[in-house]
């Protein structure tokens, strides 16, 4: 046989279906318009904004403090890490100097719930992938941070724990010495996640060489966060951009190194947020031995109006840069509050990758992208 | 990487454009911003990315913002090799907010435009995807304006 | 119509005229009614004890789950939460029966008793106990195969009636898999067959016993057969659609795949059917390789009766739940495979090594004369 | 027919299976949506298969049931799925010619009729005798050419339908994992 029969006598119907909002695994109300050749897809458009509250349009009625809670609502995983965005945010905007063990704080407090998040993010990528005892795993450590995060802020999930010019209250006394012992306790699980799951030769295949995403592209599509450093460009704005008291620090940059796959697939994205939790662990232990006493609140009046101008501050949330674009005209409450987010952007290159995929793999990019909603609707 | 702040930044741009490029705007801000007129955006942005001096291979983010009277698009741009950042400001009459997309240049600015479309109700001329993103496709006026009206219902659902 | 061969084929009409003679008191009654009457009691046993199996089996597999997830699973209804199934069973069944409006109800309402008929069917020939066996049927496990082929069609058209795109991906993925991995699983129970030289599963069973223990299992009988143990067990293992390989339901991509319409108890049919069918494969492997119902050293036929019975009945129950257990534990251990791999799996690697092995014991039982390698040793030394 | 006659519980299920085997063919034809007439093919099928129970045929009922529903069917169900709009499920099985096909089908019933009743069947007592031992012998010595060649026919038709049906791959990332 020369000629097989033409690809036009075998020509098959495309499906369009609907993907979402209510389904298992968009980690939320995504959607995604899928259109498949069988299992094949040919196109995945993202299809955005069922969770969309428009929380720049409030932060330009509230007041610049009123804010606070609601960037707990911005990424309901990481709010410490949205929080502290915010306040580093305003003070740049405003010129406010805070207490140096303020400071030291607020890096422990983000460090601690990018490991939660990462947890979350791990276990839910696992559970997509069809394994749901990771999940647990991930939520069972998590409690013991969402624990410690209640000794210091009285709240589990929406902490509203920053406050422009400082934090809310100090460190209630033996939580250092319990932040130390979950460092001891967790520290080891992580070498008992990478037995249990990580190099899972069903987990391996089902996540190498699927959507892969070279640093260019990378960059070019406007990637942040773990995404960005999955394809094996180290630049964590921790570093490139330091803020805080991140640069008397000592950690590692984590990139993805091609373990299984390619450069850049989903398995390098997975274990780059594996690794970030130890380098976490390693940051959180360094605060706990040096952060100084003192303060923890400057002197910021109660009716609080920076002076007129532009401020764009950028933060290394565990899902990405957040991003925070302040104006003010001198008033009580913001002239215009934009707000970057990594999860946003991670879908912006959602469309490009997903091509040729199959429709179990659009799962795991998904997993991999690890988008929260509240983060790309706002 | 040689980080330029970003007088020298400016300056390079004005050596490029001559007038194209209209003044570099420091005053309380931060950072500081070179303000384009619209019609030259494209350019500025080319030029920017691919100058091996400055090399802004990152778009951080674009942003619209109503001044009232007229809008401006702040563009913050980031260089991962030099590590330096500008932002690049453009304004826009506020009768007729239209500017050339610059996703011919960051594959980053599609969605950032859309949203920014979507919000705010500026134009991005020659857009690839040039369809709302948060709202419905079929909701009515632009929420981020100065002048929104909250409308009372949508398809009969009260708001 | 005689009953010519009664012993090698156990006939109704046979079991009837033996039940009046030892109870000439309903002589009254006719033969057909009373093997009819049998039949039905037979049914219901089955039955029964499929449903107590997957209550069981639910809750086991929900503590099991706890345990391994280190949490306590359910502990609400009775203590420890061991009635837990009852309430289940009873929510299932009050549960308002949905039907999507654009489905198609003849077929909506068909697919899950198919699914149900098939996957339960096999437990007609499962040999429980030394003399406890539905119908000795000689073509026992063939018989297995073909009726558990109805499943798949239950599945493919419960997905299509649903009228649902991820019903219908589930449905095409389930029939695909389930009809490609009935050859590795037909295949690699052939070997048992080739070794006992009968279909049927008690005769299958009786070949195992003797003298050495458990090293008359099949499973001992060579490495072919040990290997091809857990060809089988992989294989089952897709075939009943157990996570790694839970595509056609797979609830992280599909939602609920075939079943995502389905609603109080038409969602339970499949959900016995489910069960249904592990019990079965499991119980197929201890029946092949695993020496059934043979209690070590001891002859189960010589116990009388009721306590032969009841040892066998034990101890193959035993073995079945564990593999049961292996199963479920699998279930929360291991993330899934994608449709491809799986399909590749099948094709490539487990249907060629199914056929290695087949000609392996061939040759072996042509070699070494029917003999397994316990058997050689204990001839080794006298 | 003549009712007296009738061997009680036996003939009865007798009738039974095959009314549910002819019921359903009749079904086949008559329903116009293509699904249900491949269902009630399933029904045609498995009330064959107890027909050949009835002829003391029990490894014939289980192949039946094993490649005609378990196979035939899977592969018809498919085909109409896949030819079809799949997502419509009100798919259409429109009759044509149907007076031709009328005298046609008149026609083979009365032939076929004639020579159920005029041949001469010879009636013997059944016995209810295990088959597989006897089938099993038979394909390996008298019938062994015949059983390779539809082996070897049925392999190439596998073989074929592969190569037709393969498609092009659209991700490279699948046919690297391939190559491994």
């Amino acid at each position: 046989m020369t000629e097989p029969i033409s690809k036009e006598a075998l020509r098959t119907d495309e499906w369009t279906i609907n993907m979402g909002p209510h389904h298992p695994s968009t980690h939320g109300v995504l959607r995604l318009e899928l259109t498949t050749d069988g299992e094949i897809v040919s196109k995945a458009r993202p299809s955005l904004g069922y969770l969309h509250r428009g929380l720049e349009k409030i932060g330009e009625r509230v007041a610049w403090a009123q804010f606070m809670p609601f960037t707990d609502r911005l990424d309901y995983l990481a709010g410490m890490n949205c929080n502290c965005a915010y306040a580093w945010a305003v003070e740049k905007l405003a010129g406010i100097e805070i207490p140096e063990r303020a400071e030291w704080i607020r890096v422990l407090v983000c460090e601690l719930n990018r490991i939660s998040s990462h947890l979350v993010a791990w276990g839910s990528f696992c559970a997509d992938m069809g394994a749901f005892t990771p999940l647990l795993y991930g939520i069972r450590e998590r409690e013991w941070v969402n624990d410690l995060f209640e000794m210091v802020c009285g709240q589990r999930l929406t902490y509203n724990y920053a406050r422009i010019g400082g934090v809310s209250h100090d460190l209630p006394p033996g939580f250092l010495e319990k932040t130390k012992e979950f460092c001891d306790y967790f520290e080891p699980l992580i070498d008992e996640y990478n037995r249990l799951i990580t190099y899972n030769k069903i987990l391996v295949h089902r996540l190498k060489n699927i959507g892969v995403i070279s640093a260019r592209d990378a960059i070019e599509w406007g990637l942040s966060g773990p995404n960005l450093r999955g394809s094996g460009f180290a630049y964590d704005i921790r570093r490139a951009e330091p803020y805080s008291v991140y640069p008397k620090l000592d950690f590692n940059v984590v990139v993805g190194h091609a373990d299984r796959g390619t450069l850049g697939d989903c398995f390098d994205r997975y274990l780059v947020r594996i690794d970030e939790m130890r380098e976490s662990v390693k940051i959180v232990r360094q605060v706990i031995d040096r952060i100084p006493d003192g303060p923890v609140m400057a002197k910021v009046p109660r009716v609080f109006k920076p002076p007129a101008g532009e401020c764009y501050f950028r933060a290394e949330s565990p899902r990405g840069e957040t991003g925070f674009y302040l104006i003010s005209d001198g008033g009580t409450n913001a002239y215009r509050l934009k707000i970057r987010t990594g999860s946003y952007m991670a879908m912006n290159i959602f469309e490009k990758i997903s091509k040729g995929v199959m429709i179990s793999d659009i799962v795991a990019l998904i997993g991999s992208f690890d988008i929260i909603l509240p983060e790309t609707d706002r | 990487m040689k980080t330029l702040s970003a007088q020298e930044i400016f300056e390079k741009l004005k050596g490029k454009f001559g007038d194209g490029v209209v003044s570099l705007q420091t005053e309380s801000v931060n950072p500081p911003f070179a303000v384009v007129p619209p019609g030259s955006i494209q350019e500025v942005c080319r030029f920017l990315k691919e100058d091996p001096d400055l090399l802004f291979d990152y778009l951080v983010c674009i942003s619209g913002v109503d001044h009232k009277d007229k809008f401006a698009v702040a563009y913050h741009v980031y260089s991962t090799e030099h590590r330096h950042r500008i932002g690049v400001k453009a304004m826009l009459p506020h009768d007729n907010p239209v500017i050339p997309t610059v996703d011919v240049v960051w594959k980053a600015a599609i969605y950032l435009e859309r949203e920014t479309y979507d919000l705010m109700g500026i134009v991005f001329e020659g857009s690839c995807d040039p369809n709302r993103i948060l709202l419905p496709d079929d909701w009515e006026g632009h929420p981020l304006r100065k002048d929104y009206i909250y409308p009372e219902q949508y398809h009969g659902i009260k708001i | 119509m005689e009953p010519v061969a009664a012993t090698v084929y156990p006939n109704y009409d046979s079991v009837g005229r033996a039940i009046l003679e030892a109870f000439p008191i309903i002589d009254f009654l006719p033969v057909w009614l009373v093997a009819l009457v049998i039949m039905v009691v037979v049914a219901a046993c089955a039955i029964v004890f499929i449903l107590v199996f997957e209550g069981v089996g639910s809750l086991v597999l929900r503590k099991l789950a706890g345990d391994i997830q280190s949490r306590v699973g359910p502990n609400r209804v009775g203590p420890y939460g061991c009635i837990q199934f009852l309430a289940d069973g009873v929510k299932l069944i009050l549960k308002e029966d949905l039907k999507p409006a654009a489905c198609d109800r003849v077929l909506f309402r068909l697919a899950p008793y198919l699914a149900f008929v098939g996957s339960c069917a096999g437990l007609v020939v499962i040999p429980f106990a030394v003399g406890m066996i539905a119908a000795d049927l000689d073509i026992g496990i063939y018989y297995v195969m073909a009726v558990s082929s109805l499943v798949s069609i239950g599945i493919l058209l419960g997905g299509w009636a649903s009228n649902n795109k991820w019903s219908l991906v589930g449905a095409m993925r389930g029939a695909a898999q389930i009809v490609s991995f009935e050859i590795p699983v037909a295949m690699s129970i052939i070997p048992v067959i080739l070794v006992a030289g009968s279909l049927s599963t008690q005769e299958i069973v009786r070949s195992q016993g003797g003298l050495f223990g458990i090293f008359n299992w099949n499973l001992f009988h060579n490495p072919f057969l040990f290997f091809s143990f857990f060809v089988y067990l992989t294989a089952a293992q897709a075939e009943t659609c157990q996570t790694p390989f839970d595509l056609p339901e797979c609830e992280s991509e599909l939602v609920q795949g075939f079943m995502t319409e389905y609603s109080g108890i038409r969602f339970g049919y499949f959900f016995l059917g489910e069960f249904g069918e592990l019990f079965v494969v499991c119980a197929l492997a201890t029946a092949g390789y695993l020496g059934g119902w043979h209690i070590p050293f001891l002859d189960a036929g010589n116990l009388g009766w009721f306590w032969g019975n009841l040892l066998s009945l034990g101890v193959f129950l035993t073995k079945t739940f564990t593999l049961v257990l292996v199963s479920m534990w699998l279930r929360w251990t291991l993330p899934r495979t994608r449709v491809d791999q799986l399909m590749r799996m099948c094709w490539k690697y487990l249907v060629p090594l199914t056929f290695f092995n087949l000609l392996g014991v061939s040759l072996w039982l042509l070699i070494f004369d029917g003999k397994g390698i316990p058997a050689m040793i204990a001839a080794l030394f006298g | 027919m003549d009712l007296s006659n009738i061997n009680f519980p036996t003939d009865l299920v007798f009738l039974w299976i095959a009314a549910i085997t002819v019921g359903a063919a009749v079904l086949v034809c008559l329903l116009p949506n293509i699904i249900h007439s491949a269902v009630s093919l399933l029904f045609a099928l498995g009330g064959v298969a107890g027909l050949y129970l009835f002829l003391s045929a029990d490894f014939l009922a289980a192949t039946q049931m094993l490649v005609y529903i378990g196979g035939i069917m899977m592969l018809l169900l498919f085909a109409v799925f896949l030819s079809n709009r799949i997502q419509d499920v009100k798919l259409s099985n429109p009759a044509r010619f149907q007076l031709p096909a009328a005298v046609l089908c008149i026609l083979l019933f009365g032939v076929l009729s004639l020579v159920a009743v005029t041949t001469p069947f010879p009636v013997k007592e059944t016995k209810y005798l295990p088959t597989t031992a006897t089938i099993g012998e038979l394909l390996m010595t008298r019938y062994l050419l015949p059983f390779e060649i539809a082996s070897v026919l049925l392999l190439a038709a596998l073989i074929g339908a592969a190569m037709i049906s393969r498609p092009t791959r659209k991700n490279p990332a699948l046919d690297q994992e391939d190559g491994k």
